[in-house]
């Protein structure tokens, strides 16, 4: 049944992508009841799969089915799929956060000039995105990986007439292909050393050392560079922010919720195969993140830039959690995470439609419906989006009572758990507080800045209404779903996380032989676990209080301690320069070789070295010519003219290019045959 | 010497006679009349190699049509003023001596080859059994020779057709 | 009259003058006549060995199709002639030497 | 079998050629109609060979086997198996697309067609021609016809391409005339290439010429002649002119075919007559692999001209191929019998040929496309495209993911393929070329943003969509690209045994250590 069920929901919106991209412009309301439709049927048997997962309540459930998709005799692929229940959750995760998306979309794209061709993406996107949940091997899922870039591309590219827009698009492409490249490498490493692609095989292989050492660790690292790409988690996070260039419900589907998440899901799959080393540099790489792109989030007036680099953050902490070795608390926060940030950014889209059609009632079309600073107030219009938006806040911030105070302490107990083991590696409890205080800290400043305090645009505020039903109904769902008594079921106890999903989910050994067993990392974390939680409280009230004083008793100014902190502030705002210096270092050199290049080739190489053997073949030609006229010919002329005369008659003739003349020799030659042949 | 011998001998000269005289003369109608000599030197030839239907159509295409054709050509692209229309040679010299040689060459080769001679009847009549052996053994190459006569005609009103 | 190298030797005489005047003349129409006699000169050896050389019929045959053969080409020739005659105002060979280019 | 299929595949297209002759230069619907009958037919037939070819069998197939010119051994010997079948047809294909391509021809239609039929004779009797000699004189044949094709319907600087092409493949067969006559003259003096890869590869073994071993001496001929054709670095040159400045359809022809040819040529003769040229010339046929796709990449990022970049990455396309057939030593006891790598790479390089064969045949045609709506090429001259030609832009779009790679489309699956390969072998050269899949991306990610996104020019405001025809040269492709994409196992059937057959006798008989 399992199986069945989700090659249904992966083929689903498949099908919904096929009819849109062909007929979608004839259909009916340009089809998008089409993709509805299949994306709520997806859902609904998603359910039904969770459900007879709860039911079944089965920590080793696994069901897996493969194919031959290539055979050549010895070398051969199999694709497959694999249901367990982190796949069960996570296609519930997509499903569902799909189809708020859908149901957004139709009001938020209203009369938008592609609009079916919109909802085809969507169900391209949600197909590859299933594709790499149910992955059971490498091949599949790097597939699955590329197609859910190119979703990604196409949708953030959905205003493709601003140019800002299509760079975006490009740029998420290519970012995330950098770091297929080492995921692709990893592949190959692992496939090379164990010939296999399936993750149940590659578990074997490890743990039966048929792949160790360096190799093992640069495979992981490999594979983990494909995590980064998607993940966006530094150096290569540049794309994320920019990616907000789409429309907002993909913003909240893709780029916040699923997507990106797609490379935490692949930490956590081949989490029994990082090695030691492997696994510092997941911690390090995550744990930096997080605290990196908070710093950025802090000072940013975009909306949904600041959403953007609390998910880069976000992303950072579920990394970081891997590195620990604690990955179902990364799974975890995956999927509270999922649901409040979905939200969260459901919510800016919900503010920034209104503020847009306020915008457009004012024939205003210069102001950034999107910047923080021209809104202020809305709570009293916008009650639904506020409530709904301040519930995820709490969660994200990690206040008690919701769900990501529960991920989030399991996370940083795991961390501070690793940092008891190995002291030397302290840095990453810090990164982890770190950012937990500053993501309370910029979390309320938007609620602040956006919802509450006077209206810096009073002239607007009359036009601001709150958004149709179709777009508050996700956010009071999702908004629901904030709270941590979902996912502690059927437990009641806030301060732990202990419920159906830690039953469900448990960590299993790693395949490397020597790491330390699930069991000791559990413990040293359950250990850690009451120092984390008071930490993790009194950071989260720390930076929401001093937002407090900053943005609503304005006891301190943020202008004077933007001016106060001015180099910090100005790095801050300007993301530390990443994209200025990656333009002026990375790509206008490629640009420049390339141009190089292309230079020598088709002018250097070709005009000269090739074309000079043309021109050699002409000169050579040139002087036999000249040696026969001047050396042989005018010679003679002045040696003896009489041979002269006679040599040059014969010369003239031979070269008359006349058929008589050919004939002539014509019949020499057969003369001079007969002579052969007859003495 | 019996009487057919000496006419033999005497169609022979006259055939050398004429074709040299087609070669040295330097008058072009003179040439062609001399050709057309030539041509009945050969046709006579012919007769002595009993093959008297050869004889005929020698007769009637060369000198009946392309001699005839010949004069044509030389009257077309002359200024008919006189019948002395002269023409002048090039690489004499030359191409005589080497005309004269490949003649002692090919004699050479002629007198030291064995030639194979079988000894065999004069056929009653070589009409029918050529006519015969065109619709059966040769009828491809027949077809083909139509063909391409065919061909050459069409590529001749073609060709010498005013250039539009 | 019954020995076959008297023919051959005819054959072979008519034979260099027609490649003679190939050689030397420079009127195409002199030329084309050269030509004549050569394929002549090849057709009396045809019907000579036909008759001497056991070669039956057959040799009779391949005459005939060389005089059909000349008479085609001689067409042909004449025409190209005319053209070129048209289109340079000379048939001399020589000077139609656009196989030099 | 009895029937002489494939005498009759290479030369219905001669029957063609004579029946426009027969037809008046004016009728020059009957000429077209007549050109899409012979290749259709023709195409119909390697469908037909298709159906009835055995692939569980390795060797030749369909065997035609005349005595031609008995006194130098020379015979008319065709025949197919695993490598070339699917060259031939792809060869039916493209030349049966090609027609409609350059449907829209203006000048000189009669003599385009018959010179279109002629080099389609030419390259069938390439890819069947079992003997040598019959070989050479197919390959001069495919030449000529190129050469008027380039050189009258070109473009501007048609002339200039046509005797560069013509001059560059001149030089590469004359070296592999001489390696060929090389061959004849060592191994017993036959044209035939299946006796000769029996004995070959012992004949040669141990003659010196000038000190140097004879089987390096004439691999490296015969290399040159075909890595010109393919075209490996340094004799590349000749591609983006010829490309850039021949009309669409022989662009189409030049990529989808005839740069397989070359690839084929390498596999046939010098992986087939030198199993020790193999060992000894592997890595540097990987390296120069690699610098196809780094060097084809970086060319193709630079340039202007959408026809120029598509011709460059042709480059870079076949650079994986390289990298692919390098691996084949990897089956080789040196590499420890590894036969799921040797299968991979070569497997991956003639998968890689073939797709290469659809995807930039797409490509072109595409770019044909909207080179006769703007009558220009040029990549920042255009822009906002998207929104004036959905259609046309949505098929460039499938057709530019598949050219870098994407998963789903046919050439990731033989990228990914030659890459795997060739990792145990050449590790740090796959490594490295594993910048082309950023490359590939780049390039053509960026030329799509200038020719399609950002605010429509004004200028093609009323730019007409693709029409019909051209859809109809183009959806065909576009359905193999994803069929293989997506079901690969038909194709991949269709040539293992034949790779397991080339494999094994490399490696049974060849070595490093006899070099």
């Amino acid at each position: 049944m399992f199986i069945d069920y989700s090659l249904y929901i992966l083929f689903l919106p498949l099908l919904a992508f096929v009819i849109q991209i062909f007929f979608g412009k004839k259909l009916p309301r340009q089809g998008d009841w089409v993709s509805i439709l299949a994306i709520v049927s997806s859902l609904v048997l998603a359910v039904i799969m969770f459900a007879s997962m709860i039911s079944g309540y089965d920590p080793n459930f696994k069901q897996e089915a493969s194919f031959t998709w290539i055979d050549m005799g010895e070398f051969k692929i199999r694709l497959g799929f694999l249901v367990d229940n982190l796949t069960i959750i996570m296609l519930l995760v997509v499903t569902l956060i799909s189809t708020c998306t859908h149901l957004f979309s139709t009001e938020y794209l209203k009369g938008d000039i592609r609009y079916s061709r919109y909802f085809a993406y969507l169900g391209l996107f949600t197909f590859s995105m299933n594709g790499i949940v149910l992955a059971n091997n490498l091949i599949s899922m790097y597939m699955f990986w590329e197609l859910v870039g190119v979703s990604s591309y196409l949708l953030i590219g959905h205003w493709f007439e601003k140019k800002s827009a299509a760079d975006a698009s490009k740029k998420a492409f290519l970012t995330n292909r950098v770091g297929d490249i080492g995921f692709f490498i990893g592949i190959m490493l692992i496939y090379n050393a164990i010939g296999s692609f399936a993750f149940g095989d590659i578990f074997n292989g490890v743990a039966s050392e048929m792949i160790t050492g360096t190799t093992l660790t640069l495979a992981g690292v490999g594979l983990f560079m494909g995590a980064m790409g998607k993940s966006s988690q530094f150096p290569l996070h540049i794309w994320l922010p920019d990616a907000m260039e789409g429309p907002t419900p993909v913003s909240a589907l893709m780029h916040a919720a699923t997507m990106v998440a797609a490379g935490v899901y692949l930490a956590v799959r081949i989490f029994p195969i990082l090695t030691p080393d492997a696994l510092l540099v997941v911690a390090y790489v995550g744990g930096f993140t997080a605290l990196f792109a908070a710093s950025i989030a802090i000072t940013q007036r975009d909306i949904k830039k600041v959403l953007a680099y609390s998910t880069v953050s976000q992303l950072g902490y579920m990394i970081l959690a891997v590195g620990t070795g604690v990955y179902t608390a990364a799974f975890f926060h995956l999927l509270t995470h999922a649901m409040f940030k979905a939200n969260l950014f459901y919510g800016s889209g919900s503010v920034i439609h209104s503020m847009h059609h306020a915008l457009h009632e004012k024939h205003d079309h210069d102001t950034d419906p999107q910047d923080m600073m021209n809104m202020g107030g809305f709570r009293k219009k916008m009650p639904i989006t506020h409530w709904s938006m301040f519930l995820s806040t709490l969660a994200i911030a990690g206040v008690p009572f919701f769900s990501g105070f529960l991920s989030k302490d399991a996370i940083l107990a795991g961390t501070l758990s690793f940092a008891q083991h190995h002291p030397q590696h302290f840095l990453l409890p810090v990164f982890g507080f770190g950012a937990a205080l500053i993501t309370a800290f910029y979390m309320f400043r938007m609620m602040f800045l956006t919802f509450y305090g006077k209206s810096q645009m009073p002239e607007l505020i009359d036009d601001i209404h709150e958004s149709p039903k179709i777009m508050t109904g996700p956010l009071v769902l999702l908004g629901g779903l904030s709270f941590f008594i979902w996912y502690t079921l059927p437990y009641f106890n806030f301060m732990s996380s202990h419920g159906w999903f830690t039953d469900l989910v448990v960590p299993k050994d790693s395949s490397v032989p020597g790491n330390p067993s699930a069991d000791y990392i559990s413990k040293g974390a359950h250990h850690a676990h009451h120092l984390a939680m008071y930490l993790s409280i009194a950071v989260a009230f720390i930076g929401i209080f001093l937002s407090w004083t900053f943005y609503i008793k304005k006891s301190l100014s943020a202008e004077a301690w933007s001016k106060r902190l001015r180099l910090l502030y100005r790095w801050s705002q300007n993301k530390y320069y990443f994209d200025e210096n990656y333009n002026k270092y990375l790509y206008q050199p490629t640009l420049r070789l390339a141009k190089k290049v292309a230079w020598v080739d088709w002018e250097l190489y070709d005009k000269y070295f090739i074309n000079g053997f043309g021109r050699l073949t002409n000169l050579a030609s040139r002087v036999a010519g000249k040696f026969d006229y001047d050396g042989i010919d005018q010679v003679l002329v002045d040696g003896t003219a009489k041979i002269a005369n006679f040599l040059g008659s014969l010369l003239k003739t031979v070269q008359t290019g006349k058929l008589q003349n050919y004939v002539l020799y014509v019949t020499c030659g057969l003369i001079i045959l007969m002579i052969i042949q007859t003495f | 010497m019996p009487v057919a011998e000496i006419v033999f001998w005497l169609v022979a000269a006259f055939t050398i006679i004429s074709a040299s005289f087609v070669v040295l003369n330097n008058q072009l109608l003179y040439s062609a009349i001399a050709l057309l000599f030539s041509l009945f030197g050969v046709a006579g030839l012919y007769i002595f190699l009993w093959a008297d239907f050869i004889a005929g159509i020698q007769l009637i295409v060369y000198i009946g049509g392309i001699n005839v054709l010949i004069i044509f050509g030389i009257m077309l692209t002359n200024k008919i003023s006189s019948v002395r229309l002269s023409q002048t040679n090039v690489q004499q010299g030359v191409g005589a001596v080497i005309a004269l040689w490949l003649m002692i060459l090919i004699s050479l080769v002629i007198s030291k080859t064995p030639w194979l001679q079988i000894e065999s009847s004069e056929p009653s009549e070589t009409v029918s059994v050529i006519g015969t052996l065109l619709l059966s053994k040769y009828l491809l190459p027949f077809e083909a020779i139509s063909l391409l006569l065919l061909g050459a005609l069409i590529g001749a009103a073609l060709l010498s057709r005013e250039a539009t | 009259m019954d020995q076959l190298n008297n023919y051959l030797y005819i054959s072979a005489i008519l034979f260099s003058l027609g490649t003679f005047a190939v050689m030397t003349r420079r009127n195409g129409i002199a030329v084309l006549m050269g030509v004549e006699l050569i394929l002549n000169a090849a057709n009396i050896n045809f019907v000579a060995f036909s008759r001497f050389g056991g070669m039956n019929m057959d040799g009779h045959i391949f005459s005939l199709f060389v005089i059909v053969l000349a008479a085609a080409e001689a067409a042909v020739a004449l025409a190209i002639v005319i053209n070129i005659y048209n289109n340079l105002h000379t048939i001399n060979v020589d000077d139609a030497a656009l196989l030099k280019e | 079998m009895d029937y002489n299929i494939l005498s009759w595949l290479i030369w219905l297209p001669i029957i063609g050629v004579a029946a426009i002759a027969f037809i008046p230069r004016d009728k020059v619907d009957l000429i077209k109609i007549v050109s899409a009958i012979a290749t259709g037919l023709q195409f119909l037939l390697t469908l037909v060979l298709w159906n009835n070819f055995d692939s569980s069998i390795g060797s030749i197939q369909f065997e035609e086997k005349y005595e031609w010119i008995p006194s130098f051994n020379i015979e008319y010997y065709l025949g197919v198996d695993g490598l070339s079948i699917p060259m031939v047809i792809l060869t039916g294909l493209l030349f049966f697309i090609g027609v409609f391509v350059s449907w829209n021809t203006k000048k000189a239609v009669k003599g385009y067609f018959a010179l279109f039929l002629l080099l389609n004779t030419g390259v069938m009797g390439v890819f069947l021609s079992l003997d040598f000699f019959l070989f050479y004189i197919f390959w001069e044949v495919m030449l000529l016809p190129m050469y008027f094709l380039i050189g009258m319907w070109g473009g501007p600087q048609r002339e200039y391409a046509a005797i560069k092409f013509f001059l560059y493949t001149l030089f590469g067969s004359v070296l592999m005339l001489i390696g060929v006559l090389g061959l004849y003259f060592t191994c017993g003096k036959t044209f035939n290439i299946i006796e000769l890869t029996q004995v070959a590869p012992e004949a040669l073994s141990g003659i010196l010429w000038w000190g140097i071993s004879a089987i390096k001496v004439i691999w490296v001929l015969i290399f040159i002649g075909f890595a010109i054709k393919v075209p490996v670095f340094p004799f590349h040159t000749w591609l983006p002119l010829a490309h850039v400045e021949a009309p669409t359809a022989i662009s189409v022809l030049l990529a989808g075919i005839l740069l397989k040819l070359g690839v084929y040529g390498i596999l046939r003769v010098n992986y087939g007559l030198m199993p020790d040229g193999v060992y000894w010339f592997s890595y540097a046929l990987a390296l120069l692999g690699l610098v196809n796709v780094v060097w084809g990449g970086l060319c193709a990022l630079a340039q202007t001209d959408l026809k120029k970049l598509v011709a460059y990455s042709s480059v870079n396309h076949m650079g994986y191929s390289l990298i692919g057939m390098a691996a084949v030593v990897a089956a080789g006891e040196s590499h420890g019998l590894n036969m799921k790598a040797a299968q991979a790479g070569l497997g991956g390089a003639v998968f890689q040929m073939f797709n290469h064969g659809t995807i930039s045949a797409m490509l072109f045609i595409l770019v044909g496309v909207i080179y006769e709506r703007a009558h220009h090429r040029d990549i920042e001259g255009f822009g906002g495209l998207a929104s004036q030609m959905p259609v046309y832009t949505g098929i460039t779009a499938i057709a530019f993911f598949a050219g870098l790679g994407l998963p789903g489309l046919s050439g990731f699956i033989s990228e990914a393929m030659c890459f795997i390969g060739a990792f145990p072998v050449y590790r740090w050269i796959v490594i490295a070329s594993t910048i082309g899949i950023l490359l590939n991306a780049a390039y053509f990610l960026w030329a799509f943003q200038r020719v399609f996104f950002g605010k429509l020019n004004e200028k093609y405001s009323n730019l007409p969509e693709i029409n019909r025809l051209e859809l109809f040269t183009v959806v065909p492709l576009l359905i193999i690209t994803l069929f293989f994409g997506i079901y690969p196992a038909p194709y991949i059937d269709l040539i293992a045994s034949t790779m397991d057959t080339i494999i094994n006798h490399v490696v049974s008989l060849g070595s490093y250590a006899s070099m």
